[in-house]
């Protein structure tokens, strides 16, 4: 069976938080975080993302939103100087995050200012240079510098292109997925026990299948949801890790999870 | 020929010769032998006479730093009918992200391109580079020396911009409006205590 | 407006992006919606008026059935001018194109590097022999055994590559390879909200 459906993409997991504040109508300083941690988690859960770099990303915002969750449930000290915590700006878990929507935000309209005025300059046309290389001497042609790397080169042959206006349309069709979430949570579970509880996030994608790759990825979030497993990465496009949290899962599993 | 006509017809001449690569007041002035000053004034003239003629298909415009002849938008149907394919292909919105943050924060690398995007861009970089929208304007400072990219001249041409400055503001920093707000807020409150 | 104008404002912009290849009467007429007989009245008077009018640079010349737009002979000076002039891109311009087709299409004989540009490449290609950018690299099977065109070692070293492989892949599929990537995620993320 095969699908054709066109609908909003996101550009990674900012793009999808801001859609969730938008659609939910949070105020973007005050996100209420298990509301936008539930949905990131079902969307998520629904997309299938099919490039592992564009996977690991979503998967520690997932970790970004659990952990600022979390964080936030603590109690504050009360114990302390009940003034002083009053006075005191007291730094809210979620101020990174929301600096960082806010700096993509800006850029996501200015990407939308810039296809309108896309748009507008379609609607005329320049014509290419007069070729003038025959009223040139050969000697002169000879002498003219070309001053250019590998990216003018290219940019020419864009240009001639765009002269040529070719173009091939494009219909991609999918076939449904094979293995079950389920199962492979329980591979996933196997292959970390193996690697004695912690394994590059590169690790658990051996395979190039697409649909596998998708599977084993929101395994992966289910996986996180219930805690048993925990995802780390020291800094921004550095390697992620996941751990096995509990050994012995094997009786919860079982009840717990169904298609 | 009165003089100011011949250079009309000069500047025509040059100007569909020269077609997307357009030139400068400076080159036509060199190339007519016509003073800056003057052709200032004629070329001006004359995008006015290009506009207002309603029998004109083609009119003067600034684009990436030279005057170019277009064709009028208001002709659009017809010439489209005549290229292959009219649906432009238009850029990517990964592409137009990374574009965004390039225009206006230029130069810049990738890693601080991935940084504000929160996603790996190296595929819309190198999609724009091949375009000849982006390209490589320096290396950064310090270990590693990464590579700066800045738009183009193609890039201005493509999104229809006289040049760089023509780019709209970025879209206002919403915490930036809100500060303003709590300033002028606590400028009343003190004004009511003050005063 | 006048249908009148609006008409010849149509012809203007067409004639003016169909370049070299002109347009037949027919064409036009298809093109403008237009009837033939009034295309042909209308060319005609244009014809006359951009003769006429001094401070017009182009004009309408009538060629083996078709028409197209030209620079008047008159400004044939500013326009040698501009030609020796080195500000001029469209020489680089012309000889990158053929650069870019014979380092991606290699080996290529001239007719095909014309086939894919749509100009006549004679001069660009010998510019490019002459800076030994690229080589003949043999003879094509068949009747007239063309020569067959490739880069040298020098193109290698000009651009800083290691070996031909090295070159960045061609930009004309990856918009559509991003199109592609999209729809299918996006396939995906409906199919399993449907499914």
């Amino acid at each position: 069976m095969s699908y054709e459906v066109k609908t909003e993409a996101f550009e990674g997991p900012l793009d999808l938080l801001l859609h969730l504040i938008n659609r939910l109508e949070i105020d973007i300083y005050d996100i209420k975080m298990a509301e936008i941690t539930e949905q990131y988690m079902e969307h998520v859960h629904a997309m299938r993302v099919l490039e592992l770099n564009e996977a690991s990303e979503y998967l520690v915002m997932a970790a970004t939103l659990l952990s600022i969750k979390s964080k936030m449930l603590l109690p504050i000290h009360q114990d302390d100087d009940i003034d002083d915590d009053f006075d005191m700006d007291l730094q809210d878990p979620r101020d990174e995050l929301v600096l960082r929507l806010i700096e993509y935000k800006k850029y996501k309209e200015a990407a939308e200012n810039l296809h309108e005025m896309e748009e507008t300059r379609s609607l005329y046309y320049s014509r290419p240079p007069t070729d003038l290389s025959e009223y040139q001497s050969s000697k002169q042609l000879e002498l003219l510098e070309l001053d250019a790397n590998v990216y003018d080169m290219l940019g020419a042959f864009q240009k001639m292109l765009r002269r040529k206006q070719l173009n091939a349309p494009l219909h991609t069709r999918v076939s449904k997925q094979e293995i079950s979430i389920k199962a492979q949570m329980k591979n996933v579970i196997e292959v970390l026990k193996k690697g004695g509880g912690k394994l590059s996030f590169y690790e658990l994608f051996p395979m190039r299948d697409k649909n596998t790759i998708v599977t084993t990825f929101l395994s992966l979030l289910e996986l996180m949801k219930r805690q048993i497993i925990q995802v780390e990465q020291k800094s921004n496009f550095e390697d992620l890790f996941v751990h096995l949290r509990k050994e012995d899962i094997e009786s919860e599993f079982e009840d717990e999870i169904d298609e | 020929m009165n003089s100011k006509m011949r250079l009309m017809s000069n500047i025509e001449s040059l100007l569909f010769v020269s077609g997307e690569d357009g030139l400068t007041k400076k080159q036509l002035a060199f190339l007519t032998s016509g003073a800056e000053e003057e052709i200032e004034v004629i070329l001006q003239e004359m995008i006015e006479v290009y506009q207002t003629n309603q029998s004109r298909g083609i009119e003067i415009k600034q684009l990436a730093g030279t005057y170019q002849l277009v064709t009028k938008q208001e002709n659009i149907e017809c010439i489209q009918k005549l290229v292959e394919n009219p649906t432009n292909q238009s850029l990517s919105q990964a592409s137009l992200e990374v574009l965004a943050i390039v225009a206006y924060k230029q130069p810049i690398t990738r890693v601080e391109i991935e940084e504000i995007r929160g996603v790996k861009s190296e595929r819309p970089i190198h999609t724009l580079s091949a375009k000849g929208l982006v390209q490589e304007v320096g290396r950064a400072e310090g270990t590693g020396r990464a590579i700066l990219y800045g738009t183009t001249n193609e890039f201005l041409q493509y999104f229809g911009l006289k040049d760089i400055h023509a780019l709209p503001p970025l879209p206002e920093d919403q915490s930036g409006d809100d500060m303003e707000d709590t300033d002028l807020f606590m400028t009343k409150f003190q004004e009511t205590f003050e005063g």
